[in-house]
């Protein structure tokens, strides 16, 4: 089924594109900045589609992705780069034009899944499932081959907007599900409390990959 | 019937740690505070074994689950009584003033634990596995430092990871729940398993691998056990025994309910050929490491995965293999936590986790020698030790299955005990090269007994399998079965 | 039945006792502890033997091991009195032994108590009749035996021989754990009665085949059949003298037993299996004997040896395996109480043989052949009694080992009237190469006894040597004494090999049915007594006659070389030469030799060893090469987090691919 | 009766072996040669002298020449002479035969290595590695000859042996010849062993006795040629027909024995000793011929089944 170009999907494809522009990029405010975009598109994505009838999860979700994604992390993480001075990503093993390919066929391949999956007897909205795979894949696809340590961060998070997303496309039936993203952005957020409160003054966030290789055999 | 033990599991821990947090400097106090809270743990489990209540529709006490509440709960102990020579003599680098957060974070995780082995909800149980990443995140970097850091780092971003897998395969499961032709299915354990057959088998096949490997990488199964040696190797010893012994536990009944539930929906062949080749992998890891690894710790790290995969190959195989896998659950979690708190002894003797610089423990101390030697029979699998018993059985289950499987098994144990049995040997015997290791060789009697202990339970459980305990595990492997 | 575990009560209590008193004390407590019990163990023994009596004994274990039954039948009695005798003496000269160890910060009483656990795991092997159970000690005995190999761990060759040894012994358990459990599957019983009800019958051939050499590989390990011997060579030179000869007299017998066992169990096997067994059999012997007169190390030579008389004994198991298969009972019978008895008698002379290499290493530090030389003199008791050790063990009148050997032959000339050339054919070259065997022997012991103890020291050091004290020469003469009196009392051991013969071969056979061999056992014991009265009279004859002319006292007739050293001496090397050069086909060996140079050379070097063509070929690569393949995997865990991550991804999407379109 | 007869073969035989040896060598070499008894007077003599003994040796040394000789003499008990009658036979009785000269052995090599002088070990050396290469081939003679006989003692197999099918006349013939090689390798005779050489670094048994004396190199002289009379008699019992009487087999037998000892001086006079590294291709014609033997006398046995 092909669905109309409509509100909603327009902003899931905007969500699918800002993982190009991370691909592109190498720039840590970039990435941040991507981060703060896809909050306030995962914002309006659920206003769209959680229905206000249960103000609890509502006005949770709306706090969520409001406050937490658009603005605290963001800034939080911002304040850890200005802190560290980096700027920018060490250089990726491999070269930013081939990881943008790479992650535009990924999403490719995320939506033609999803359209496959609709096309065959399931019952998922492909476009949220499209866009949700494709995010997720690619931001595995940057952990992969970012070095930096705050790149794998934002990755992660990236990830989990992704994740956040799928669980909107079950939010009507299932909407503890969307508490349950809602936990997995909280432990990331005391995540980044726990772990970096204490490094922000070390460099480690600045760190390579490469300097954590000494647990090996 | 609703009962008032289970939210004592989850929420005494919570007020113990506020008090603990909260009288820092009377250090002695949190020793005995975390043991009494393990003795009241013990006496829980053992009331929740015997009457199977639950809690608000959300924790239940199946046939399932009072097993591995039981071996937390002796585990715990144990460990909580090391803590006492651990921090009275024994603390590798006088850290005191930090010894507060080792409790606090102790209870917190025993806490997390309980709330994953209790939850009948596959939510709630994943809510815990994130809290208890977190809480054994902390143990783990109790010493501060590179290493540590380093440690920390790896085992919390591969578990994120591993995390959000397992919540991927939560919401396909859940879409399939939709999706499927008996309307809407809650994501209760029990009614999974009991509409199973009506859950959207595209969706369960899609959720299964997800929820596999989520669960996998907290059980320290490959190819995501990599977190595991450094965290190990690099947590203080009575931390790593715990996590060792019961965190592994934990994740594997995750993965026992997942399993369930697709030898319900009738989709057992994937799920049981998924979870062969993952043991089968994990034994190949510790096959290659064992022998090349220089850190006496991250080689017992590399032997829980080895014991992880065999538990999950007794899994797949089902029925008597289940029982035996169990039963090697059982008595890994026993022996390996033995060791590790042994491991402590060692570190404080020789100031070094290298095995080339452990040389002439005999000398040094018997005492710890011979627990050393007694841990490595019993790691092996030699008799009397219950692991023999167990391997025993899964070989006996795997022969029917496929004789080359069984040669493999066989072939990859046995290079595992090489590899042992030469670290082990070479570290009692010979010379000590350090000097300084010979004067502070006295160790308070708690620096054995918890050792002694757990491996008298192992070597008694392998010679005589109570039929409490026998009931326990008929319960489960029966409750597996329906 | 009592008396057995009031026995091995005692063996329990003086282990813990050993570990209590002072560390002068605990051979002592050992010894004092092990008579007592040996004896109580032993007299039910005899009894049994004697009688032909059974005691069983029973009990319910809780799942997974079920019913367990003991049984001392005359079987299992046969076995616990070697154990038992082998005991006893060990832990004598074993308190003597280990005195050189006192004081030194060695693990002794971990020694001491490991030495009683393995009594006690060896004791209680033969009289188990539920496989579980019989795994489960076996372990144990395997374990303990281990402990003590690697008393001297601190020597890098211990070490390794000592891990060699455990795998050795793991991949043993794990060949008895299949068959066991191939076993186990089919009869759905773990006890020994069970399985025989449902596999004597000969239903299952191929499951009982499979099982029998899936065990009688695992027993074979232990035993030391060729070509997985490889572990004697190397543990027993390791381990103090005791334990070797306890390992190489009697924890070695256990592997023999198994396959009795299994014999007794599961009914013969098929015919190819009892000819590949019978050849399997002469091979080790051949191999060990050629091995052993060769080697420069007192205690490898003796290893080498055991896989010799492992060999024999294997030739009358195999022997009376095709008597059964060709119903013949008479050879079967025959087969095995030969079998039984040499096993009886290796235990004696070949501890005797060990219990002297530890005399003498103990003495002079050394066990090379080449520096040793002229110990009569100086060790005159442990002298005779390895004289004695060593005639026995080539099986020469008038000495026990010559009964075992010659029922052994005997049974072989008896498979006439059995009809099939392939029985022949194998009944005859391993009769010839058995006499073959013996005679090699010959040339190996004479070479060990007379480089270690005749002519002259061939270094300055050993000439400081002295007798050992009491505790080690009283058990070795009185086992010296015991090989005379088998060897003057061969119906003894006859009738006490009788009834355990039978129940192998099924019960079915009276023990009369061996009456045909009474009267020339009868002569030969005549003619052994004759032999040595005959001795004594010309000696008394010499003594007589010299009585008037004082003997004159010189050097050796240098054959006019008038300035010998004890350097020019033939060495162990040198006398085993010329035999070396007419096997060179099946032996490898390695030379080294830097010739004489010049008018005036000054130093040469030759010397050779011989490598054992299985270990060299078979065991080490196969280990070698799993751990290459392995190593060659060590990029996994390389400390890159990413790809660690990889791999879990990979692994998450193929398995996807595989579920969704699989 | 024929114990009595026994006995006085077993004492004066040797003797008069290999005093005839010598003196068919002598009469070949054109010399006219000792009488027949002389070395019946060299072992008295000897008998009658006192010893001179090596500071090396050890109580061993004294013993082994008794106990080997009282070995050698247990062993001629087995062997069947006069009429194929042993003194004392049983089943079996070849088996410890061979043992009983191996133990003889045994000693005497321990004896050697006792002195410490490098010769005897070298004659002692050899003398172990020949005797091993010529046992396999007797056992397979005699375990041959039991079967086709259906018996297993010397005096039976020699007796059943005639009437065993035609080829006994051929089996008969084989063993006779490898029962000859196996005298000269066992008796230390030429070409495996020149007693009579100058040079010790060849010679093998006589080597070995460099340092015995007096009454001990006395036994040592009897024993050896006690062995000697013992394997030609075993050929010598072998060759008897079976059935004749008590004295014509008594004749037989001693003609044959004298035969015997006339042939090996020949061989002695005629042949020159073989180089050490040939003798063990000689000896092992034993075990060649043994084969054959087996081979035959499986045949027999298959047309019999």
């Amino acid at each position: 089924m092909i669905t109309p170009i409509n509100f909603e999907n327009s902003i899931i494809i905007l969500f699918a594109v800002t993982m190009f522009y991370v691909a592109m990029s190498s720039r840590m405010e970039a990435y941040v900045k991507m981060l703060a975009a896809q909050g306030a598109l995962l914002f309006a994505v659920s206003l769209h589609s959680i229905s206000p009838s249960d103000y609890i999860t509502f006005s949770f979700i709306i706090f969520e992705t409001l406050v937490l994604k658009t603005i605290v992390i963001p800034l939080y993480l911002m304040k850890i780069i200005r802190q560290n001075e980096i700027q920018r990503e060490a250089k990726p093993s491999i070269p930013n034009l081939y990881s943008l390919m790479i992650v535009s066929a990924i999403t490719a391949v995320g939506f033609v899944f999803a359209y496959w999956l609709a096309g065959t007897h399931q019952p998922v909205n492909p476009l949220f499932f499209g866009g949700a795979i494709s995010v997720i894949l690619s931001a595995l696809f940057i952990i992969m081959t970012r070095k930096k340590l705050i790149t794998h961060i934002i990755a992660f998070i990236f990830l989990e907007n992704g994740i956040f997303l799928l669980s909107l496309s079950v939010a009507q039936e299932m909407p503890f599900i969307v508490n349950l993203g809602v936990m997995l952005d909280i432990f990331a957020w005391v995540l980044l409390a726990g772990i970096f409160v204490k490094m922000i003054q070390s460099s480690f966030t600045g760190q390579n990959i490469d300097a954590l290789k000494g647990l090996r055999d | 019937m609703t009962s008032w033990v289970i939210p004592f599991l989850l929420i005494a821990p919570l007020a113990l740690a506020l008090t603990i947090m909260s009288i820092k400097p009377m250090r002695r106090l949190h020793i005995y505070i975390t043991l009494l809270y393990s003795v009241l743990h013990l006496a829980a489990s053992i009331y929740l074994m015997n009457f199977h209540e639950n809690f608000s529709l959300y924790f239940k006490v199946d046939d399932l689950n009072p097993v591995f509440l039981l071996v937390l709960s002796v585990v715990f102990i144990a460990v909580s009584v090391y803590s006492i020579s651990f921090f009275a003599h024994n603390d590798e680098k006088n850290h005191v003033e930090r010894s507060w957060k080792y409790h606090v974070f102790l209870l917190l995780f025993v806490a997390s634990l309980d709330g994953i082995l209790l939850s009948s909800h596959i939510g709630m149980l994943w809510v815990f596995l994130e809290a208890s990443t977190l809480f054994s995140a902390m143990l783990v970097y109790y010493y501060t430092g590179k290493s540590a850091l380093e440690a920390t780092w790896k085992y919390i971003f591969i578990c994120s990871i591993g995390i959000s897998f397992a919540f991927i395969g939560i919401i396909l499961l859940s879409i399939g729940c939709i999706g499927g032709s008996g309307g809407e299915i809650e994501l209760f354990w029990g009614s999974l398993n009991h509409n199973a057959k009506l859950i959207n088998p595209f969706w369960l096949k899609m959720a299964f691998p997800f929820l596999l490997l989520g669960f996998g990488t907290k059980m320290g199964l490959a190819p995501m056990q990599n977190w595991l040696p450094d965290a190990y190797a690099e947590s203080p010893a009575p931390a790593a025994a715990i996590i060792s012994a019961t965190l592994v536990n934990a994740a594997f009944i995750g993965v026992l309910r997942v399993h369930k539930v697709m030898l319900m929906a009738g989709l057992g062949f994937y799920s049981t050929t998924l979870l062969i080749i993952m043991g089968f992998m994990s034994l190949l890891i510790p096959a290659v490491y064992i022998l090349q690894s220089r850190n006496y710790k991250r080689m017992l790290a590399y032997s829980s995965v080895e014991h992880m995969g065999i538990v999950a190959i007794g899994t797949s195989i089902g029925g008597a293999g289940l029982f035996a896998a169990l039963l090697h659950m059982v008595g890994h979690s026993l022996v390996k936590s033995a060791f590790f708190l042994n491991s402590g002894n060692i570190f404080c003797l020789f100031r070094s986790k290298k095995i080339k610089e452990v040389t002439g423990l005999l000398k040094v101390s018997p005492a710890n020698a011979w627990l050393w030697v007694a841990s490595f029979v019993g790691i092996c699998a030699f008799p009397p030790f219950v692991t023999f018993i167990s391997e025993l059985l899964i070989i006996k289950e795997l022969l029917g299955k496929s004789i080359i499987l069984t040669i493999l098994f066989c072939a990859m144990l046995t290079a595992i005990i090489y590899g042992i049995a030469r670290n082990v040997i070479s570290m009692i015997s010979g010379d000590p090269q350090h000097a300084e290791s010979r004067q502070d060789a006295g160790l308070p009697a708690t620096g054995y007994i918890p050792q002694i202990v757990l491996m008298g339970m192992a070597i008694w459980l392998g010679l005589y399998i109570p039929s409490f305990l026998l009931d326990l595990l008929n319960n489960a492997v029966k409750f597996m079965g329906e | 039945m009592n008396l057995f575990f009031i026995g091995i009560a005692i063996y329990l209590l003086t282990a813990v006792l050993s570990i209590m008193v002072k560390e002068s004390r605990k051979g002592l407590v050992t010894a004092c502890g092990t008579l007592p019990g040996g004896i109580a163990v032993l007299i039910p023994c005899i009894k049994s033997l004697l009688t032909g009596e059974a005691y069983p004994l029973s009990f319910m274990a809780n799942y997974p091991i079920g019913q367990v039954r003991l049984l001392l039948d005359p079987f299992a009695a046969f076995f616990v009195m070697v154990i038992a005798a082998g005991s006893i003496f060990c832990s004598i000269y074993g308190s003597g032994y280990m005195k050189q160890y006192h004081g030194k910060g060695k693990a002794v009483s971990a020694h001491f108590f490991f030495l009683i656990c393995l009594f006690v795991a060896m004791l209680l092997l033969p009289v188990i009749r539920n496989a579980i159970v019989f795994l489960i000690v076996w372990e144990i005995m395997s374990l303990s035996s281990f402990f003590l190999v690697i008393f001297e761990s601190e020597k890098k060759e211990v070490f390794d021989a000592g891990i060699f040894y455990l795998i050795m012994m793991h991949v043993s358990v794990i060949l008895l754990t299949a068959g066991f459990l191939v076993l186990i599957r089919i009869a759905g019983s773990a006890d020994f009665a069970d399985l025989q009800n449902v596999f004597q019958s000969g239903a299952y051939r191929t499951v009982s085949d499979t099982a029998f050499i899936l065990l009688a590989a695992g027993f074979g390990i232990k035993a030391g059949f060729l070509p997985l011997h490889s572990w004697l060579p190397e543990a027993h030179p390791a381990a103090p003298s005791h334990v070797s000869g306890l390992m190489s007299g009697v924890m070695i017998k256990l592997g023999i037993f198994g396959i009795m066992l299994m014999i007794m169990v599961l009914g013969v096997p098929s015919l190819w299996v009892c000819y590949s067994f019978t050849a399997l059999a002469v091979l080790s012997a051949l191999a060990g004997i050629f091995c052993a007169s060769a080697q420069d190390d007192i205690k490898r030579a003796l290893a080498y040896s055991s896989v010799e008389n492992i060999g024999i004994i294997g030739i009358g198991i195999g022997v009376a395996m095709l008597g059964m298969a060709y119903k013949s009972p008479v050879t079967a019978m025959m087969g095995f109480s030969g079998a039984l008895i040499h096993l009886l008698n290796h235990s004696l002379f070949k501890g005797l043989l060990f219990y002297g290499a530890g005399a003498v290493y103990m003495q002079t530090h050394t066990r090379n052949l080449n520096f040793l030389g002229g110990l009569f003199k100086q060790m005159p008791k442990t002298g005779t009694a390895f004289l004695l050790g060593s005639l026995a063990i080539c099986g020469l009148p008038p000495f026990n080992g010559f009964i075992g050997k010659f029922i052994i032959y005997y049974s072989m000339l008896n498979c006439k009237g059995i009809n099939g050339e392939s029985l022949l054919i194998a009944a005859i070259s391993s009769f010839a190469l058995l006499a073959f065997v013996g005679a090699v022997s010959v040339l190996c012991f004479t070479r060990l006894f007379s480089t270690v103890f005749m002519g002259a020291a061939r270094d300055k050091h050993i000439e400081s040597a002295v007798e050992v004290p009491v505790a080690m020469t009283l058990p070795m003469l009185v086992m010296a004494a015991l090989c005379v009196a088998g060897g003057v009392l061969p119906l003894f051991l006859l009738r006490i090999a009788e009834f355990p013969a039978a129940i192998i071969t099924g019960g079915k056979n009276v023990p009369g049915i061996t009456a045909e061999f009474h009267d020339p056992l009868f002569v030969i014991a005549m003619i052994s007594a004759g032999l040595i009265l005959l001795t004594a009279l010309l000696f008394a004859l010499r003594v007589k006659l010299l009585r008037r002319q004082p003997a004159a006292v010189s050097g050796t007739w240098g054959c006019g070389y008038d300035n010998p050293t004890s350097r020019i001496q033939y060495t162990g090397a040198s006398f085993s030469m010329p035999f070396i050069d007419v096997i060179k086909p099946v032996m490898q060996r390695e030379e080294t030799a830097a010739g004489v140079k010049g008018l005036f050379p000054l130093n040469a070097i030759f010397s050779f060893r011989i490598k054992d063509v299985f270990e060299t070929v078979i065991i080490r690569p196969l280990g070698q090469g799993t751990v290459f393949l392995l190593t060659r995997l060590s990029w996994i865990q390389d400390g890159n987090m990413q790809h660690y991550l990889f791999y879990g991804i990979v692994f998450l999407i193929l398995s996807l691919i595989w579920v969704i379109f699989g | 009766m024929k114990i009595i007869i026994s006995v006085l073969m077993i004492i004066f035989f040797p003797f008069l072996i290999s005093g005839t040896i010598r003196r068919v060598k002598s009469v070949w070499g054109g010399r006219k040669g000792p009488s027949l008894i002389q070395p019946f007077f060299d072992f008295s003599r000897l008998m009658k002298k006192s010893e001179v003994i090596s500071r090396t040796v050890s109580p061993v040394f004294m013993v082994a020449p008794s106990a080997s000789l009282a070995a050698t003499i247990c062993a001629a008990a087995l062997v069947p002479m006069a009429g194929k009658s042993a003194i004392l036979s049983f089943n079996g009785d070849f088996i410890m035969f061979c043992y009983l000269l191996a133990f003889g052995k045994f000693m005497l090599v321990v004896s050697a290595m006792d002195t410490g002088s490098s010769f005897e070990g070298m004659g002692s050396s050899r003398e172990v590695t020949f005797s091993a290469l010529a046992e396999p081939g007797f056992f397979i003679i005699m375990g041959s000859f039991a079967w086709i006989s259906g018996c297993k003692s010397f005096e039976s197999i020699f007796q059943g042996i005639y009437n065993s099918g035609p080829a006994s006349g051929l089996l008969i013939l084989l063993s006779i010849i490898g029962l000859f090689i196996m005298l000269l390798t066992e008796g230390g005779r030429l070409p495996v062993d020149d007693p009579e050489t100058h040079l010790e670094l060849t010679m093998i048994h006589e080597v070995m006795v460099l340092d015995n004396s007096g009454p001990d190199l006395g036994f040592i002289m009897y024993g050896a040629a006690l062995k000697v009379f013992l394997i030609a008699s075993l050929i010598a019992s072998l060759v008897t027909p079976a059935g004749i009487g008590f004295v014509p087999g008594l004749i037989i037998f001693g003609v044959f024995v004298g035969v015997e000892a006339v042939f090996i001086g020949f061989l002695e006079s005629v042949m020159a000793r073989m180089r050490m590294t040939h003798i063990p291709q000689f000896v092992f014609m034993i075990t060649a011929l043994a084969i054959i033997i087996f081979f035959i006398v499986m045949m027999e046995l298959g047309k019999a089944l």
